[in-house]
Parts: structure tokens; sequence; C-alpha cells
């Protein structure tokens, strides 16, 4: 059976890009996805300790997890769809309406 | 320490063939570059407009509506798999969660997210 | 003793109701029954506060009345109630609070006749009033605190009450913020002091506990927290270095300059000290501080005093210069004589702050002494008042002030303290010139205003006349209070608060005839300088004009008397007042420390809302920086195990 | 697998926010089969849920309770939190009637979503686990970045919700991270099972626990908006309407410090040498930061978000000196932060309307003049938030300080003090503005009954709150005592065994 450490080293850095993502990438719905990257980094975090210790807690997490990230997924495109009509962009350094 | 050594390698090996391909390739592969040759592939026919197309809004809502309800099963599924020791307890229980669900389907149907016309 | 006397509720919560009629009905009800609420109210705390004062007197030393509101925080271990608690210190104060606070809402009556916002100027005048009886009341220190802000906001609010003029807006915004700065160091010693107090048990803050336990203090933490306190104290008592506020807080309307900024609120840092003496007491070294400071500014005040031209900045800073006599008489013990001063100053800077409003008032708002003179052919009942608090404030023998600030100097050279007796004694003579200096400009000499508006001039109404009345023969005679022992009664307010402030051991009787002379001395060479400088030299001309011959002669005389008197005191001490105090002190160094924290405070806001770039990738950037900080603490710390 | 041992499922712990939730529910599907302008009628129903909620608050109370296997807590600190939160919701529907009509926000959906948020506060306070205070959280927060975003014409809405929603997903994950690390530390998600395993000294510090309880603090410093993981607040509270502004500003803090308090004081105490020292630099830091820039800013929405900050700042005070005297501080701190903040925004709200105007500090000029209430309440909030005896926020702020001091954290409670102190300057250049500046003249005010109500609510609390402390102490102490009673079971039982 493949060690526990591979699956949390590959959650760890799953997280990282994912974070990275969202620092770097320009385009919002890009950071969006960036995001869902970190959830998902989570998931597999959650679901690798989660047999490793025999606990069905884990997955039972995951599955929140997913709807949760499907909630934010439905609500977070339609408020870049909102932000997008306001402004025709989606360049996220051109959202500084808001600053100081 | 030793545990990690398997990656590590493997990551080498990869990093080492990718590299390698990537680097014969652009050493001895023939190059063109026309017009035509950048150009996306349509069936043939001569590619028109751009492919940056915004879509109507509605195919974005039926993929919302698609999303909520297809991860509706991932709570049934459990459901259903321990659903004699569960009892009525987790009928209930299960009941109020289709319910609410519905109460969302209804929701989405006055708020004319099915309506296509 | 304790005995339970529930009508010092009532005496509390008087002024309380005078503030609710005046928001909710002034404007509806008019004028006259504003007037006669907001005057009644506090009447009736005086009259409970006589009587609260004469069932105190007869009972044994040491005893108390008090009266429980209610609980006020409960909380764990803390027991913080709402008690008051009037001993012979709150007697002293709440009677001087209410007496000399009724005859000021007496004298506002007249002089706020004509202003629209008489109901608000009212509501916040009863409002001072229940906070400064609060602040005196206070059973506990927290309590006392309550009332500690709510004076200084109310000062804030009536410093601004014309708040049409910006600049007054300015400073009243000022003196707020030089009090918040104040009241750090408050706030911090109440800390240092509940802690302290908690480790052994005791977690109410109550005075009279604090003083049972003070012993189990140690002086290192008495000595924190009573600096602490002290710097407080600066702030509202206008002592250095925060005492910028006060002149500035002169453009309210001239009763609030009486009864806040002159006869109570200013004199709130004394009477904590006082409060307190049990653990100022435990630390010689903020005695020390406490002592000097008071002096300083004693001598440093009255020098600016000098060189001031507006009539009201005059009397502010002869306000600062006699809080600081307060303030080293209870830095070298002499905790009562503190106390009588604060009583005496009470009552003749009340009367000269009225006596000048009445000025003011007649003149049409003009503040400006050299606009005035000869002021005393129209104002005859003005001109006497006056003379009385001059007399008074310059310590002439016989007179209020002279007794009690004779008690300070005498306590401050029989506890060894010679260098600050000197300048004490110094100031004493700047003291009795500036005074007549003041008093002579606006009274004495050529009428130096338009014929016309000089006509006008008009003694002030009843209303306003009757508190000059009285307070003019407190002035006169509110000193036989407090003689020296041995004299007749003897020191009869010294030996009432006795049980809570303790006594200094009297000099000897020659050394006390002694030193009354020199002090008298001293300050008769200031009246006499004051008298040559603005009154004798400037009728000279005149009569020289008549003798033709000698015009040439005696204008020289003048010229030589005015330019001695510029050059040897003048000048020194313009120089000093004006250049390094009055600007450079004043207006460098401390507006500097005050407006260079400003700025440096605007700066470092600057900088942080710069932060905020509004660029949310930069947001996140930051809190990528706080996660890495976080989780490399914790990466550290888990190697360390 | 674990066996599906008997569940204990009480109603008790549900039915205050099932209340709420039912009315969500019903509040959606009324209003989309209303009209526009019939739909902003459904504000009532909301409110009717709010207050039938509150009542309902009281069947949570009572002995410390675990139900739903673990994931609901009964006790007092539990109906603390069931009873103030509907109450502060109903006080900002209170206020959003003519509001929502007037900037044209969907009625139904501003109503749906300010219930389900509502229903995500009181989850929070009442979660037993780590997956319930998760999704408590969750809920609470997706619909308030809907909510910020409401104002679709408005493009400062829709930013506010942008930066709102990208920061609160991205601080998500860490604070799932967090649990996750947690979880695999101690093997359970249920707190009770965290917290006695924590006790055992080899896995409290082992690297899991530590970098877990690390990323837990980050997730709950984004929530309850302390520095630096405030960033999104101040452009949040600007943009999104006002209103929103107001349920942010206290309904998500009270939600977020309810389980911030719960499972850091309560649950991870036994780890107070580790986390002291990072919530120290949190306060430190908050209350600096926030004061510093609300000093400079001219948008009072903004001034308020910075004074967010601060106040979190001060909480966190009470939170880093971690001893069980400081709870009832913190729960009474909150209930005082709570009315002045409603009815500081109350007083926006109104003034927005009643002036056609904005936000900025120019536009309260002279408000005195036109609207004395107004100006009287706000001046009451401001000095309340200021600290100002005897009002709720001074007595809150000694009473943190002093325990504070209590603990030895000096520095700490010295730099509060100071910070106190210049936070007085913004509160008072609100009052400067309103009272001693001239105003443009203004039409007459728009009489808005159920406004003045929620003022009049907030004022009196306000008041009350600082003027009569003991009731609230004392509520306040026996809230947070019977949720620490979870400790002294669980010790014994480790001694007896």
């Amino acid at each position: 059976m493949t060690p526990i450490n591979y699956y949390l080293g590959l959650g760890a850095l799953l997280f990282a890009i994912g974070t990275v993502g969202v620092l770097i990438r320009r385009n919002l719905i890009v950071v969006f996805m960036s995001i869902e990257l970190m959830l998902n980094a989570v998931n597999l975090t959650f679901i690798a300790l989660g047999r490793a210790m025999g606990s069905a807690d884990g997955q039972v997490i995951v599955f929140f997890v997913m709807i949760v990230a499907g909630v934010e997924a439905a609500v977070g495109l339609g408020i870049i769809l909102a932000a997008f009509r306001n402004r025709l962009t989606v360049n996220a350094d051109e959202f500084n309406l808001l600053r100081w | 320490m030793t545990t990690w050594f398997p990656v590590a390698l493997m990551t080498a090996f990869a990093a080492l063939v990718v590299g390698l391909m990537v680097t014969i390739n652009a050493i001895v592969g023939p190059r063109s570059r026309d017009p035509v040759k950048g150009e996306a592939f349509e069936c043939g026919n001569p590619p028109s407009g751009s492919a940056w197309r915004r879509f109507s809004v509605h195919f974005y809502l039926t993929a919302i509506l698609f999303l909520v309800f297809d991860v509706e099963v991932v709570f049934l599924y459990p459901w259903a798999v321990t659903i004699r020791q569960l009892g009525a307890t987790g009928l209930v229980e299960a009941g109020i969660f289709i319910v609410l669900m519905l109460a969302g389907l209804i929701y989405a149907l006055r708020r004319g997210m099915l309506d296509w016309s | 003793m304790i005995v339970e006397f529930p009508a010092l509720n009532l005496l509390l919560l008087m002024p309380a109701i005078g503030v609710a009629f005046n928001l909710f009905f002034g404007y509806r009800l008019g004028r006259s029954a504003v007037n006669t609420v907001s005057v009644g109210v506090v009447a009736i705390a005086f009259a409970l506060s006589v009587w609260a004062t004469v069932k105190l007197a007869t009972m044994p030393p040491g005893s108390c009345l008090q009266a429980q509101l209610g609980p006020w925080i409960y909380a764990g271990p803390l027991r913080l109630d709402v008690l008051l608690r009037f001993d012979a210190l709150a007697a002293v104060m709440s009677l001087v609070v209410s007496g000399v606070g009724c005859l000021i809402h007496i004298y506002s009556c007249g002089y706020m006749g004509e202003d629209p916002d008489f109901a608000r100027y009212f509501a916040y005048m009863n409002l001072f009033t229940f906070s400064m009886l609060l602040l005196v009341l206070a059973g506990n220190l927290l309590l006392m605190f309550v009332g500690w802000e709510g004076v200084g906001l109310c000062s804030y609010l009536l410093i601004a009450f014309w708040y049409d003029n910006p600049l007054f807006a300015f400073n009243g915004r000022k003196a707020f913020v030089v009090n918040r700065i104040g009241d750090v160091g408050f706030l911090l010693g109440i800390f240092v002091l509940f802690s302290a107090f908690a480790s052994h048990g005791l977690w109410t803050l109550d005075f009279a506990e604090m003083r049972e336990r003070a012993g189990l203090i140690s002086p290192a933490i008495a000595t924190i927290a009573c600096l602490l306190l002290f710097f407080g104290a600066t702030g509202k008592s206008a002592q250095i270095p925060l005492y910028v506020w006060l002149p500035d807080a002169m453009v309210g309307p001239t009763p609030v300059s009486a009864l806040i900024h002159a006869a109570t609120m200013v004199t709130a840092g004394v009477y904590v000290v006082a409060r307190l003496n049990f653990l100022f007491a435990l630390s010689p070294s903020t005695m020390e501080a406490v002592a000097t400071i008071g002096t300083v500014t004693a001598f440093f005040a009255a020098t600016i005093a000098l060189a001031q031209s507006d009539i009201k900045r005059v009397l502010a800073y002869s306000t600062i210069s006699q809080i600081g006599y307060m303030f080293l008489g209870a830095g070298v013990g002499a905790f009562g004589a503190a106390i009588f001063h604060v009583v005496t100053h009470a009552f003749f800077k009340a009367l000269l702050f009225l006596g000048a409003g009445s000025v003011i008032h007649a003149l049409g708002g003009e503040q400006d002494m050299n606009r005035m003179g000869g002021l005393r052919r129209r104002m005859p009942l003005t001109h006497a008042a006056m003379l009385a608090g001059t007399l008074a404030i310059s310590a002439v023998p016989g007179f209020s002030g002279f007794f009690s600030k004779d008690e300070i100097l005498q306590a401050a050279y029989t506890s060894g303290h010679k260098t600050l007796w000197l300048i004490a004694v110094v100031t004493a003579g700047l003291t009795g010139l500036y005074m007549f200096r003041l008093f002579f400009l606006t009274f004495y000499g050529k009428p130096r205003l338009s014929e016309e508006r000089f006509a006008e001039v008009h003694e002030p109404p009843f209303v306003m006349a009757m508190p000059l009345v009285v307070l003019a023969a407190l002035s006169v005679f509110g000193g036989l209070i407090g003689l020296p022992e041995g004299v007749l009664w003897g020191n009869q307010i010294g030996a009432f608060l006795a049980p809570i402030t303790g006594r200094v051991s009297a000099a000897p009787a020659q050394a006390v005839m002694l030193l009354s002379a020199i002090t008298s001395g001293v300050t008769f060479i200031g009246i006499i300088l004051a008298l040559i400088g603005y009154v004798v030299i400037p009728t000279l001309p005149e009569r020289l004009a008549a003798w033709a011959q000698g015009l040439y002669r005696l204008l020289w005389s003048k010229y030589y008397v005015d330019e001695l008197y510029d050059f040897l005191i003048t000048r020194p001490v313009l120089f000093l007042s004006s250049a390094i105090l009055g600007r450079n002190v004043d207006s460098l160094a401390i507006d500097a420390v005050v407006d260079g924290t400003g700025e440096a405070v605007q700066g470092g806001a600057t900088a942080v809302r710069r932060v905020e770039t509004g660029n949310v990738q930069h947001y996140v950037l930051i809190y990528l920086g706080g996660v890495l900080l976080i989780v490399g603490y914790y990466l550290l710390s888990a190697l360390r195990h | 697998m674990q066996a599906l041992g008997p569940l204990i499922l009480s109603w008790r712990s549900v039915l205050a926010p099932g209340i709420v939730a039912l009315t969500a529910v019903v509040t959606m599907l009324v209003g989309s089969g209303l009209s526009e302008d019939e739909s902003e009628s459904v504000g009532w129903i909301a409110l009717t849920g709010l207050v039938a909620a509150a009542i309902a608050s009281l069947a949570a109370s009572g002995d410390h309770i675990v139900t739903f296997g673990g994931s609901l807590i009964i006790d007092d600190y539990t109906a603390f939190f069931y009873l103030l939160i509907p109450v502060c919701s109903a006080v900002v529907v209170l206020f959003s009637f003519d509001y929502v009509a007037a900037l044209g926000l969907p009625a139904t959906e501003y109503y749906a979503l300010l219930l389900f948020a509502t229903t995500g506060m009181m989850l929070m306070a009442g979660a037993g686990d780590l997956i319930v205070m998760f999704l408590g959280l969750e809920t609470m927060s997706i619909s308030a970045y809907v909510m910020a975003a409401m104002a679709q014409r408005d493009p400062k809405s829709s930013e506010a919700g942008l930066k709102y929603f990208l920061l609160g997903a991205f601080s998500t994950g860490f604070l799932l991270y967090g649990i996750a690390l947690l979880y695999g530390a101690t093997g359970s998600i249920k707190l009770e099972a965290v917290a006695q395993m924590v006790r055992k000294h080899s896995i409290a510090l082992s690297p899991f626990v530590l970098l877990g309880l690390g990323l837990i603090l980050v997730g709950f410093g984004f929530k309850v908006a302390a520095a630096p993981f405030h960033v999104w607040t101040p452009d949040a509270y600007e943009g999104a309407p006002t209103s929103v502004t107001a349920l942010m500003a206290v309904g998500i803090k009270l939600g977020a410090f309810a389980g911030f308090i719960r499972v850091l004081l309560i649950y991870l105490a036994p780890l107070h040498a580790q986390w002291s020292g990072v919530l120290w630099a949190l306060a430190a830091l908050s209350m600096t930061v926030g004061n510093l820039a609300a000093l400079a800013q001219e948008n009072i929405k903004r001034m308020l978000a910075y004074s967010a900050i601060a106040h979190a700042g001060y909480i966190l005070v009470g939170m880093t000196a971690g001893r069980s005297e400081v709870g009832p501080a913190l729960l009474y701190y909150l209930l005082g932060y709570a009315f002045a903040n409603l009815g500081a925004f109350a007083v926006l709200v109104a003034v927005e309307q009643a002036q056609q105007s904005g936000t900025k500090l120019d536009d309260l000029s002279g408000l005195a003049r036109n609207h004395p209430m107004l100006a009287a309440a706000m001046a009451l909030f401001m000095l309340s938030l200021m600290g100002m005896p005897p009002l709720a926020g001074f007595v809150g702020k000694f009473y943190i300080f002093s325990v504070a001091l209590e603990s030895r954290y000096v520095w700490l409670v010295i730099i509060a003090t100071l910070n106190s102190v210049v936070s007085a300057y913004y509160y008072a250049r609100v009052i400067v503005a309103m009272y001693m500046r001239e105003g443009a003249e203004r039409q007459a005010q728009t009489r808005q009954p159920t406004l003045l109500f929620a003022l009049a609510v907030a004022a009196l609390a306000t008041v009350i709150i600082g003027l009569l402390p003991h009731p609230y102490i004392s509520a306040s102490s026996a809230a947070y005592a019977s949720a620490e009673q979870v400790l002294r079971p669980a010790t014994a039982a480790l001694q007896t065994k």
C-alpha cells in the first residue's frame, strides 16, 4: 500500500500550486479555479487521513466540502458575472474602485 | 527519507523523458510557418469568427442547477447504503433533505431558470 | 462611623433631572422655565450638600455618609458598586461644586440671556455639575473615572459651544484630545492599581478599602500607579506638560470658563491626588515630582500671564499658576492646604472670571485689555468686586487667598523644599504684578475705547451682579475658615479634613510670622511695580503738561521708568514668556510634541492606509505573509520539541 | 468503520436555527411567487421568523448537552448567541425595509439570504464539531458574498462582493487545511475528542497539531477581520449596501467570534501556551492597523470597517489572556459592540435615504441641525465605540483589559489603551462633523417607523447595557460557565481512569 505521506505530500503540493495560482494569475476565472484546486487538495488530504486512520469522518467531510465548493462555484461565477457586466473585464488588476 | 526516494526518482525520470522529447523535437522536427498551419481545424471548413464567444447565460444557469442536483446524490447515496441501520430517523432526515431540494427547484422554476423561450 | 444617607442619591440626581428637562422640554417651555429649573436643581443640590455637611460635622471625626445606588459591575471576583460616599473631603468639594456652581448658573441666566441656544447650554452645564458631583462623591476609583470623563466631555462640548466659529470647534477638539492623552495615563494607573490590589484579593477599587490595605502595595507599584495617575491629573488640571489646552479653552462662554476652567473641573487633578494621598504617601519620589511640576508650572504660567493682553487668557494662565500652587501643597504633603486653596481659588477665580465676563459683556465681546481702561467710573460695582478678587488672588494679608497660599508655602518651607519655596515666593510677587496689571489696565487710566462705545458701558443686570457680590464677600472672608493655628479659632477646614488628608506639623510661631512677612513683602513689591507701571506713570504726563518746564525731564523720567521696567522686568520676562515660553516652549516644543505625535500618527495612518491598494492579489499577498509568519512560527516551535 | 451508535437527536438544539432556516425557505418560495413590488413585504415574514427564533432560543439553554452525535451543543452559551444573533438580524431587517426598495435590491433574495446567513451564524455558535462549524461558517459567508454584491448596477457593490468572495474562498482553503491537520493528529473532528487528545503532551506538540492550530487561527482570523487577515474588510464594508455592511460588521463578527471563542478558549485551552503568542501579535497588529488607518478615512463605512478591525483587536486582547474569567468579558463586549454598531449603521442608512447622499464624513455635516435625533443617536454610538464611560463600550473594555492585565499581559494592555485613545480622535470627528459643521440645507426627512424603531432599540440597548451592566454580565458569565462545563466531567473522567 502506498504510504500516507505520499498522499499528504501530493495534497500539500496541490494546495501550494493553487495558492500560487491565486497569487499570480490575473484572470478571475483562473484565480477561482486555483481556489477550487486548493479545496480539492484539502479533500485529498482528508480522504488520505481518514483512510489511514480507518475513520469515516474524513470521507464525510469531503462530501460537505464538495457541496460547499459547488455552492461557491455557483455563487462565485455569479459574482464574477455581475462584476464583468459592470466593468466588462475579468482582469483582477482592474478592480480597484475600492481602496485606501 | 528512503520513503521519498521513489518519488524523487520518478520525478527525475519524468523530467528527463519530457525534457528529452521536447529537445529532440525542437532540434530535429521540420518546421513550416504559414497562416494555414496556424488556423484552427474545423473539419476542413474555413474557420469563421473568434473562438472566444460568449454563451447565453442560460447554459450557465442550467449548469449551476445541474451542479446542485448532481451533488444532492452525494448525500442520498450513503443514506441508501445504510438505510436499514438508520431506520425511521434516517428516512425522516432524508425526507427533509429532499423537500428542501424541492423547494430550491420550485424557486428555480419560479425565477424562470428553465425557461428557454 | 458610617451612616447610610440616601439623600446623597438625590444630591447627585438633581442635576441629572435638570439635564433631562433641558434636553427634552427646554426649547418648548422657554427661557424662564429653563433658567428656573437649571438653577433650581443646582440650588437644591447645594442645600442637600449643606445638610449633609452639617450632619457630618456633628459626627465624630473620620466618619462618613454613604448611599448605594446599586451594584454596577459584578463579574467574577470583580465587585464594583455605584456607591456614593460623603466624607470631609467630598463635603468640601461638593459644597464648592454646587455652591459656586449655583452662583455661576444664576450668572449665566443673565450672561446667556440673548443666546438662542440657552437650553443646550444649560443642559451641558447641568450635565457638568452632575459629572463633577459624581467625581467627588464616587466611592470607588472607576466610578470616579466615569465622572472624570464626563467632565472632560462637558468641557469639550462647552468650549466648542459656539461651534459656528471653526477656531472654537478646533480648540474644543484640542482640549478633548489633550485630555484624552492624560486619560491614557489615568486609565493605565487605574489598571495598575486594580491589578496590584486584586492580587491581594481586593476587587472593588473602593477608596476606603484601598486606604486600609495600602500597606500591601509595594512602593514600586505605588510609584508607577501614582505617576500614571498624576500624568492624568496634569491633563485635566492643565499642568506641564499638558497645560496647552486651557488658554485655548477660553473661547467658550465666560461662565463656563469660570465654572469649569477655573473653579471646579481643573482642580479635579488636585482632588484625585488628595483623595489618593495614602498611595502618594507611599512614593516619596512621586511626591517630589508632583511638588516640582506644580512649582515650575506655577512660575512659568505666571511669567506667561505677564505678557498677555487678552483678559481671559491672563486669567487662564493665572489659573494654571494657582493650580501649580495646589500641586506644590499636595507634593509636600499638605493635602489639606491644597484643598483649602482649591476652595479659596474657586471663590476668587470664579469671581474674577465673572467680573471679566461682566466687562466683556458690557463691552460687547471685547476681550483685549489694550482697548479697555478707565472702566472704574462706568462699572463701580464690577470694579469693587474685581478688586476683592485681585487682592484675594494676590494673597494680600487678610484676604482669602492669603491664608491658603501661605499655608502651602509654609508647608513647603518646613518640609525642607527651600528651592521650591523660593520659586513659589517669587511667583507670588509675579502674581501680584500681573493681576494688578490686569486690574489697572481694565479699570484705570484713560479709556482706550471710542467714546460712543464707552458711553454704552453699563453695569451688569441684577442676576449677574448678585453672584459677583456673593463671591466677592467669599473672596474677602472665605479665608477665615482656615486661619493659621493659634489665631482665633485656628484652622477649621484643616481640622475638618484631617482624618482624610492628614496634617503637617506647623512651623514655630516666629517662623510663621517671618515667612508670611517675606511672602507678603514680595507680593507687595509686585503690586507696587504694577501700580507704578500702569497707574502712576501714565498719569504723570498730564500733570507734567501743566508744569511745562519739567516736561522734558519728566517725560524722560517716564521713559526711563518704562525702559527700566521694560529692561529689568518686561524684557526678561517677555523674553522668557513670549520668546521661550510663549513661542518656543509653548508653540514649538509642546505643540511640536503634541502636533508631532499627531503628525506621526497621521503619517502612520497614511502608510497603513496605502497598504490597501485595492488590488485583490496584493491582499492575497498580505494574507499569505501572515500565513507564512504563523506557519513558520509553529514549524519552528515544532522543530524545537 | 465506527459503529453507528444510538443517535441522540435533541430538537432543542436545532429549534431556533431550524426556525430561521425554515423561514428562509418560506420567504424564498413566497417571495418568488409575488411581483417585484409586493415582494418587499416578505421582510415581515423574515422579521416574524427571527423573533420566533429569538424566543425559541430559550429551548437551547440549560446544562451542557451534546447531541446529533457530537455535532451540536446545547448550553447557555449556545442559547446566548441563539438569542443575540436573531435579534441583531431582526434589527437589520427593521432598517432594511425602505432601503431595499430605495436601492432596488431583489427583496426576496435579500431577506432569504439574510435568514440563511443568520442560520449559519447560529450554527457556528452551537457547533460541536469542526464540520458543523465549517458549514455554519460557509452558510453565513456565502450568503454574505451574494448580499455584498447585490446592488447589481453599482460597480462598487459587485467589486466588494468579488473581493470578499475571492479572499473568503481562499481563506476557506486554509481553515479547511487546518481542520484536516487537526483531524489527522487527533483522529476526530468532534471538538470534545480533540480537546481530550490535545491534553496529552505527545500529541499537543506534534507538528500536525501546531500547523493545524496555526491554520485554524488564520481561518478564524480572517472571519473576525484580524490583521493581517483584515485586508478584505474595508473594501467589502465600503462597497456593500449599508444594511449588508451592518450584517457583516455585527452578525458575521458575532458568529465568527462565537465559534472562535468556543474552539480556542474552551476546547483548545490546553494549547494556550501555543496560541497565546500568535493571538498577542494579531491583537496588537489589529488594534494598531485598525485605529491608525481609521484616522485617515473620509468614508464613514470604511472608517467603521477599520474600527471593526480595531475592535476585533480588543477582543483578541481578552482572548490572549485565555483565562476563564475573560470569557464573560468577551461575551459582554460583543453585546455592547453589536448594538453600538447596529445603531451606527442604522443612522447611516437613514442618512443615505433622508438626504439622498453617500456616507462620506461631509454628508454628515450639519446633521444635528437637520435631524437632531439621528445626530444624537449617532453621537451616542460613537461615544460607546470610543469607550466613553459609562456606556457599554467602556465597561466592556475595562473588563477585558483588567483581566488581561491580571494575566500579566502588561504591554498588550498598554498598546490597547494607547489605541483606544487614538480611536477617540476619529470617532470624535464624526461628532464634530454632525454638530460643528454646517451642512447644506436638506429636504425634510422621510418618516420610517421601522427604522426609527430599530434605532431606538440600538440606542436603548447601548445605554442600558452600559449603565446597568450587572444583569448582562451575569448572563455572559452563566453562558460562558455552561460552555466550560464540558471540561470538568472530562477531567474527572480522565482522573478516574
